[in-house]
């Protein structure tokens, strides 16, 4: 991010006698660490992905929506994982929580798409200025499970005591969505030029929420925030010490995970015009910890394709006509297989394949 | 006789190169001083010595009282009568004073070496002569060894080497953050084992303190050997003094 | 002005009595070195007045306001920066960043909630980290990992930190540990400098009574807890109890 | 709602139905090439994996049958064993973990990837209703397997879903005189239910129903989601001194609590009642089950053409007997595919047209009407009771006790949980 | 006197309640306070204990699963319960040193999440293959017939048998583990190692050995739990996953690493959940234990036991 000129590529690159190629390495990764490139990559990402995953990978675009919307809640939690330190196992209540809020916002108040969005997301951060405010007292394992502990309890409210909202175990069904901006149907096709790209609405708006998230996290990571962050996970104490208030700052990013999780889980009720009771249950809250793990902590795009992988097999694996019913079996064997093979996850993987290509350009 | 023989090692942390075909011999019985800057190596040796992992040797060959030691793991080579006063302390936190002194006891780790080459003797220094040397350490019995204050843990990481039975023993900046009279101390103790047979290998940065009582002495530079010879062939070099003592 | 008084300031832990009932006063301006034997009670003394223990009775005032009860970031905040015993630094950031973090707090305050704004638009913070990279000679370093950093840069760099939070008094509990000569005399040379520069007042911890005689004005001596002998080096070195306590003599 | 496929929009009809030209595009009508796809969404992992299992087999028996004929092809007139509609019968399978989520994400590819224009599954309440509210967004039509909640035609019920299965209001309806004539009318009843709607419309209608005969409910205790160790709630069931214990609870965990009240010894003061059995239950509650009443939903032992046609057909293709949900997945998919025959036309609102109020008797149960006001079958239900470990054997587990008749049960459209139902819209309107 | 009967009643059945809490969290609390192990494979091995148990104690008829598709018609060698409670933590406790050996040795280093990843994978695989193998339905897990059926107490009445076997059973092994790690230089060597394991090797002593030992004692109780756990309910693969959650919380609530922590607190969750559904509140038992867990961590967040440092 820093505009200053950097002085060692050209010597290395005279040296190994590779001009061209470092050349272009050092450009690259110049592109790279532009912020306005990060959005460009991603709009460009959104854009070609359901082509690609649609035609070649066996998907289809309701898959690759529902893709986007774990990856959103998979970046944002990396916000809090990757650069905090914080292993939440409880972030299920935020993105549940916020796709009943949006289902009943919907359901009860109005269902303006963009008015349930913001509904779930204002839901979510309430909520883990709450859960958050209680849960920071400690780090590691205890905060992990104080987490786990309130995401629990919201599940079995809902179950029960809470059904008459929630409509428990059946889930939550009168989700209705209005057409967005009051003309454009999200279940319905799309325009000509777009529709090259892709076929559907709803994966149009989905996609837009995803590249204006990826932009946001971007930029708090851009921000102080961002080596704030950093510096809480790496040495909390010392960071107290050079006058930080390093509680609020988890709080804070207890509270910023928190809204992309209810971002993503009001987007899931829009999707699905439903909200299941296990959107609460805690392997929820597993399930996006691995998928953060799995595609790479500490990276903007690493969880990106955690979530597409984790859905992948759960979803287009889970048809396959002998193989299906042992998913399940092929996930595990994933995790296991991933984590020893790729110790910084599937981006590590790629970080490392692509510096291979291009000759490194660590600084 | 040769009690150590370090033969031309090279350790790595990674892919950088720390030791550099570095090659020391000790005494049975003598005191000998490794010496340098910061970074120069010292510490990385002592651990290649120990057998701690990194820095990972390559190359060369560790020889102690004529076995190979070089690739054996840690514990063995305590056995076979290392100790190490390590950098930093490494006290047991959670446990108190008289615990960490337990770990060390040559008897009971020799219960629990079964299986292995023990030809070791029980002779560490008992824990009445500990207690005798460190009276701060005795009134401490029972603290918990992480809330010891820094000098009270360092006399702790001395005396804990001490109690364990040792041929040789090595010390890496043993006098840091001991108070002067404390000081003393440790040197009389050290003094006192090494004319009751123990050989010492010990690393300073303050050249001065540790040419009061060795006999030989090795400077380090960039993980090489730039100097070796008695104590007072150092102390007369004022060159190499200059340069990579700064003394 | 007196910067810093502590009145019957006491810890005990259990049945021991780490520090008893001491009462010090630093002046703006000042360089004061405790000394004192192992487990006299000066870290205990220095985390009393950093806030990261809480006295068991007495008070700590800084700058005339009690700070007993606030949090260790507010003292900081108040102008109270201190350096660790060992290296404490953010070992994956780089040089820059680290001191970056400690620029941020001093020029923005403990918490900021504004998180959208890109961190090259904060030019006082850029200019402060510059600055003190300088100072402590590690601005050619800047890019550089911290953990990758040899120990004495580390102490450099912690030292640095500290500095990058403004701190009118700074705290040193043994800054040159496991420095070797040159390295501790740089260090010497540059507490100093910066202490002229900076108009910055200290406390600092230390065995190496060179150092210490060469560097304070005045110097408190501690042991079990309480203080003993207070004066310029001058004096201290030839009070007859501070000789028995802790230069030279035997211990009891 | 348009169309959620995949963005072929109507024309491109290579089939020979033809019928394209007749009704505007819907959901996934019309059908493209030459095969038409079912999409057979039944848990392959998780605790009901085996009933799952059962239920697939009996899926691929009825595409076969379909396709080449046998079984009930030859009762069911509508249908020719040449495919349906003069397209072949193809399908795709999909997990769904008893997991509403899971089981939706699951249909929802079997619509939007690969065109199917019927999804059938359940084996559970929330997933028939989670599964059948994506069919109505969809316009792709729902054949519910095992789903036995009143919500799933009550409050839930959705235009596209269709249910053989009866609900708790009827298994109340069914098992009160039987469990009155067996164990006399001024009896004390004691509920555990799974606090969850579905153990909750189970615990009213029970209630309901056994007041009706002149019992009297001490008293009913929820049991939590998750719930496997029954043993504090079976204490206070024993102390409460009631004749009879109603453990509402489904599939394992009705075995569970079986099994531990047999173990505490409540059956020596207490007579056991589990209004709905399934095989899984029975099975893994063992000795446990003897004597104890239940309703279920069909069993190979009903003695009628139908019910031996298949049993016979599906044990000469798998060498097992069916299951009660495996005769729920086989006559679910032949159901649709008549209906569509009937219609001349896989364009839904047709199809739905030609389920509601349809009349039949040709699956094993007796004469059914599939109800137009709620889309819920009225039907007979058979009653059972479990078996001595002694006298259980593989796939055999309970004794067939009566076929309470459909004149007995049920509910007129304005009350019990079809007051509460709205269907919604055919897609056509 | 009924008052009295009440209390006795909620507090047996609160410590049968807990007893397999206990047990798993016991386990679970050593290898994670003494490795720095998360160990999320741990609902695995009591799934393996509690199948192992099947197997052992008689005869189990195969109806699904590729086993039966294969023409096998039932597994088991009916050596009876007695064997199986012999047998089961000894094989358990093999299977707990292969994996310190084969799969924690190499994550010592790594994050806990690296942690979680791999031994929740392991976990689905364990839990998957046997749902492949022996099909997802529940069995009955018959109790030893020694201990079957309801026996007589003073005050209380009748008491299944087996359930006071089960309380019995968990106080002597947790009595004994906690001997061990409290009293003897095992324990010592180990707690050390938690420390500073390189400084523990450079005293001469190798630690490899009692790390197996520490991570095998902790699977053993797994499995053992899994043995007396299985005649409480049937055995389905997905017992193991729903212990899981509740055993982590008992960890956690007592304080990692204190053995003494896990039981009292798999104790007060038992008998929290006991006394609410006894007294009538049984709607919001599950609610409850999670509300006691929250709170106790609000108030002591290390835990009823815990240590005021970071432990994990
Ligand atoms: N863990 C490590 N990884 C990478 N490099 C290291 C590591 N530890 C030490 N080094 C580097 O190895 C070199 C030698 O370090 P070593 O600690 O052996 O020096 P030393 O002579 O003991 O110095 P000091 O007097 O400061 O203790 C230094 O340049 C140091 O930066
Ligand atoms: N948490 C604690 N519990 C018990 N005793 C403690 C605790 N913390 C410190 N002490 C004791 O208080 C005394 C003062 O310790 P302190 O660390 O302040 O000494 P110090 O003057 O800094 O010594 P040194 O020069 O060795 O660093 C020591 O004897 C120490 O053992
Ligand atoms: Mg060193
Ligand atoms: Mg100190």
């Amino acid at each position: 991010m820093s505009d200053e000129p950097r002085d060692a590529t050209p010597a290395a690159a005279s040296e190994s006698g590779a001009d061209v190629s470092d050349g272009f390495a050092a450009r690259l990764s110049r592109f790279r660490e532009r912020e306005s490139s990060t959005v460009l990559i991603t709009i460009v990402g959104v854009l070609v992905f359901p082509f690609i995953f649609n035609n070649l990978l066996n998907g289809y675009t309701q898959l690759a929506t529902l893709m986007l919307i774990w990856g959103i809640f998979a970046v944002g939690f990396d916000i809090l994982l990757g650069y905090t330190g914080l292993l939440s196992f409880g972030h299920a209540v935020f993105w549940g929580g916020a796709a009943y809020a949006a289902g009943i916002f919907s359901a009860s108040v109005s269902s303006q798409p963009l008015l349930v969005l913001l509904a779930g997301t204002v839901f979510a951060v309430l909520l883990a200025w709450v859960v958050g405010f209680l849960s920071l007292r400690r780090g590691g394992i205890y905060f992990a499970i104080l987490t786990l502990t309130f995401g629990q309890m919201a599940f079995y409210l809902a179950a029960s005591p809470l059904a008459f909202l929630t409509n428990g175990e059946n889930g939550f069904t009168s989700v209705t969505i209005a057409p967005l901006l009051g003309v454009i149907d999200l279940h319905g096709g799309v325009p000509f030029p777009l529709s090259i790209a892709v076929d559907n609405m709803l994966y149009v708006f989905v996609a837009v929420v995803t590249v204006l998230s990826v932009a946001m996290a971007n930029r708090i990571l851009h921000s102080p925030y961002g080596i704030v962050f950093r510096a809480i996970r790496e040495n909390e104490r010392r960071a107290e010490f050079v006058g930080l208030h390093v509680w609020r700052y988890k709080l804070m990013a207890f509270i910023i995970s928190a809204a992309f999780a209810g971002i993503a889980g009001s987007l899931f009720a829009i999707e699905g015009n439903y909200v299941p009771l296990g959107s609460l249950y805690w392997t929820e809250s597993g399930a996006i910890v691995i998928m953060t793990v799995l595609g790479g902590v500490g990276s903007l795009f690493g969880p990106l394709f955690g979530a597409g992988l984790y859905l992948y097999i759960e979803n287009i694996v889970s048809g396959f006509e002998t193989l299906g019913s042992f998913w399940h079996l092929i996930l595990g064997i994933v995790f296991v297989v991933a984590v020893v093979v790729f110790p910084d996850g599937i981006w590590g993987g790629i970080e490392y394949l692509r510096d291979k290509v291009t000759g490194g350009d660590e600084s | 006789m040769t009690l150590l023989d370090v033969e031309a090692i090279d350790g790595y942390y990674g892919e950088s190169h720390i030791i550099q075909d570095l090659s020391l011999s000790v005494d049975d019985g003598e005191i000998t001083a490794l010496l340098g800057r910061n970074g120069a190596g010292k510490t990385s040796t002592l651990r290649c010595i120990s057998g701690a992992t990194p820095p990972d040797v390559r190359s060369g060959r560790i020889r102690f009282d004529g076995v190979d030691i070089t690739d054996e793991p840690p514990e063995d080579i305590a056995v076979r009568g290392i100790s190490l006063v390590p950098e930093e302390r490494r006290v047991f936190s959670d446990l108190t004073v008289a615990e960490n002194l337990h770990l060390a006891d040559t008897v009971r780790n020799k219960a629990n070496t079964l299986g292995r080459d023990l030809d070791f003797r029980d002779d560490g220094m008992s824990t009445s002569d500990i207690y005798e040397y460190f009276p701060r350490l005795d009134e401490r019995r029972t603290q918990k060894a992480g809330t010891l204050s820094g000098g009270e843990q360092q006399m702790l990481a001395i005396a804990r080497a001490l109690h364990q039975s040792t041929d040789l023993l090595m010390l890496d900046e043993p006098y840091e953050g001991l108070a002067p009279q404390i000081i003393e101390a440790v040197e009389n103790a050290i003094r006192r084992i090494s004319e009751a047979g123990t050989t010492i290998l010990l690393v300073e940065q303050n050249a001065v303190a540790a040419m009061k009582i060795a006999d030989r002495c090795y400077v380090l530079d960039r993980g090489q050997v730039v100097f070796e010879g008695p104590a007072e062939e150092l102390q007369a070099d004022q060159e190499t003094r200059d340069k990579y003592l700064g003394v | 002005m007196t910067l810093l008084q502590t009145e019957q300031l006491t810890k005990q832990f259990g049945g021991l009595t780490a520090v008893d009932e001491v009462d010090m006063e630093i002046e703006q301006g000042e360089g004061v070195s405790l000394i004192g034997p192992n487990g006299a009670g000066k870290s205990t003394l220095i985390n009393l007045v950093t806030r990261r223990l809480e006295p068991s009775y007495g008070d700590v005032s800084f700058k005339g306001e009690s700070i007993v009860g606030m949090d260790p970031h507010e003292v900081v905040q108040q102008g109270m920066s201190k350096s660790f015993q060992t290296a404490s630094v953010f070992p994956e950031l780089s040089v820059k960043e680290n001191a970056t973090i400690a620029a941020l707090a001093a020029e923005h305050g403990s918490f900021r909630v504004n998180f959208f704004r890109h961190r090259n638009s904060y030019p006082a913070v850029e200019e402060l980290t510059n600055d003190v990279l300088r100072s402590v000679g590690l601005y050619g370093e800047r890019e550089t990992q911290a953990d990758s950093l040899d120990y004495g840069n580390k102490r450099r760099l912690e030292l640095g930190i500290a500095l990058a939070a403004e701190p009118d008094m700074l705290l040193m509990d043994e800054p040159t540990a496991g420095m070797s000569p040159d390295e501790t005399q740089s260090t010497v040379e540059l507490i100093k400098r910066v202490k002229d520069e900076l108009d910055l007042t200290f406390l600092l911890v230390e065995h190496d009574m060179e150092i210490v005689f060469d560097i304070s004005d005045r110097i408190v001596v501690l042991n079990r807890g309480s203080v003993i002998s207070t004066g310029t080096p001058e004096e201290v070195q030839n009070d007859p109890a501070v000789q028995e306590a802790y230069l030279g003599g035997v211990e009891e | 709602s348009g169309d959620g496929g995949d963005g072929g929009g109507g024309g491109g009809d290579g089939g020979d139905g033809g019928d394209s030209d007749s009704y505007p595009a819907l959901g996934n009508f019309p059908v493209e090439g030459d095969t038409v796809t079912f999409g057979f969404n039944v848990p392959q992992s998780g605790p009901y994996s085996s009933e799952g299992q059962d239920e697939l087999r009996a899926y691929q028996l009825a595409k076969k049958h379909l396709n080449n004929g046998g079984g009930w092809i030859e009762d069911f007139e509508d249908l020719s064993g040449d495919g349906v509609l003069g397209y072949t019968v193809d399908s795709v399978n999909g997990d769904t973990a008893t997991d509403a989520d899971t089981a939706r994400q699951s249909a929802q590819r079997m619509i939007n990837r690969d065109d199917a224009v019927m999804v059938s599954g359940g084996s559970s309440s929330a997933v028939a209703i989670a599964v059948q509210g994506l069919c109505q967004q969809e316009n792709v039509m729902f054949m519910a397997c095992l789903t036995h909640s009143n919500d799933t035609t009550g409050k839930d019920c959705v235009r596209y879903g269709f249910r053989e299965m009866f609900n708790a209001y009827m298994t109340g309806q069914a098992l009160a005189p039987v469990l009155e004539e067996e164990y006399g009318s001024d009896n004390t009843f004691y509920q555990l239910y799974a606090d969850y709607s579905w153990g909750q419309t189970v615990q009213e209608s029970m209630n309901q129903f056994l007041s009706d005969v002149g019992w009297e409910e001490l008293n009913s205790v929820p049991t939590p989601l998750g719930t496997s160790d029954f043993s504090s709630y079976l204490s206070e069931a024993a102390n409460s001194g009631a004749d009879v214990l109603l453990l509402d609870h489904y599939g394992l965990d009705g075995a569970n609590s079986v099994s531990q009240a047999v173990n505490a010894g409540l059956d020596e003061d207490m007579e056991i009642v589990v209004p709905l059995y399934n095989r899984p239950m029975a099975q893994a509650a063992g000795g446990s089950i003897e004597g104890v009443f239940g309703t279920i939903a069909w069993d190979s032992q009903i003695d009628n053409d139908a019910s031996n046609s298949f049993t016979t057909a599906f044990e000469d293709e798998y060498d097992r007997v069916p299951s009660g949900p495996a005769q729920l997945a086989y006559a679910q998919t032949l159901q649709y595919a008549a209906a569509a025959e009937r219609a001349g036309t896989f364009y839904p609102p047709e199809v739905i047209r030609e389920l509601e109020d349809y009349e039949y008797d040709n699956v094993g149960l007796g004469q059914e009407t599939m109800r137009a006001c709620d889309h819920q079958a009225q039907r007979s239900i058979p009653v059972a009771r479990g078996l001595p470990e002694s006298e259980q054997s593989d796939g055999n587990f309970i004794d067939l006790v009566q076929v309470t008749s459909r004149d007995d049960v049920g509910y007129a459209c304005d009350s019990g949980p079809a007051a509460e139902c709205e269907l919604g819209e055919y897609g056509d309107e | 006197m009924t008052v009295l009967a009440d209390i006795l009643t909620i507090l047996l059945n609160g410590l049968q309640q807990g007893a397999i809490y206990v047990l798993l969290a016991v386990g679970l609390s050593i290898i994670l306070g003494t490795l720095k192990f998360v160990n999320f494979a741990h609902g695995a091995l009591y799934l393996i204990g509690a199948y192992l148990g099947l197997f052992i104690t008689g005869q189990v008829p195969l109806s699904n699963g590729q086993l039966a598709d294969w023409g096998i018609e039932a597994y088991g060698i009916g050596l009876g319960f007695t064997a199986a409670l012999v047998l089961v933590p000894i094989i358990v406790f093999i299977i707990g040193i292969l994996m310190e050996r084969f799969v924690a040795r190499s994550f010592y280093d790594r994050p806990d999440t690296d942690q979680i990843l791999v031994t929740f994978g392991l976990a689905v695989i364990v839990q998957e293959l046997l749902r492949a193998l022996l099909g997802g339905s529940s069995q009955p897990f018959p109790q030893p017939g020694w201990a079957s059926g309801p026996i007589s107490l003073p005050i209380i009445g009748n008491f299944p048998r087996w359930r006071l076997g089960v309380i019995a059973i968990t106080a002597v092994l947790v009595i004994g583990v906690y001997a061990l790690v409290e009293y003897t230089d095992f324990g010592l060597i180990v707690q050390a190692g938690t420390l500073d394991e390189e400084m523990v090797r450079l005293l001469g002593i190798r630690l490899s050995r009692p790390y197996l030992v520490v991570f095998g004692i902790g699977a053993a109780l797994a499995g053992v739990a899994g043995v007396v756990g299985g005649p409480l309910a049937n055995v389905n693969p997905n017992i193991g996953t729903e212990q899981l959650v509740p055993a982590f919380l008992t960890v956690v609530i007592g304080g990692v690493g204190k053995i003494e922590g896990a039981v009292v607190a798999g104790l007060m969750l038992g008998t929290l959940q006991v006394a609410l559904i006894q007294t009538g509140y049984a709607a919001w038992s599950q609610v409850g234990i999670y509300a006691l867990a929250a709170v106790i961590l609000l108030v002591r967040p290390q835990g009823l036991l815990g240590s005021e440092v970071d432990v994990a």
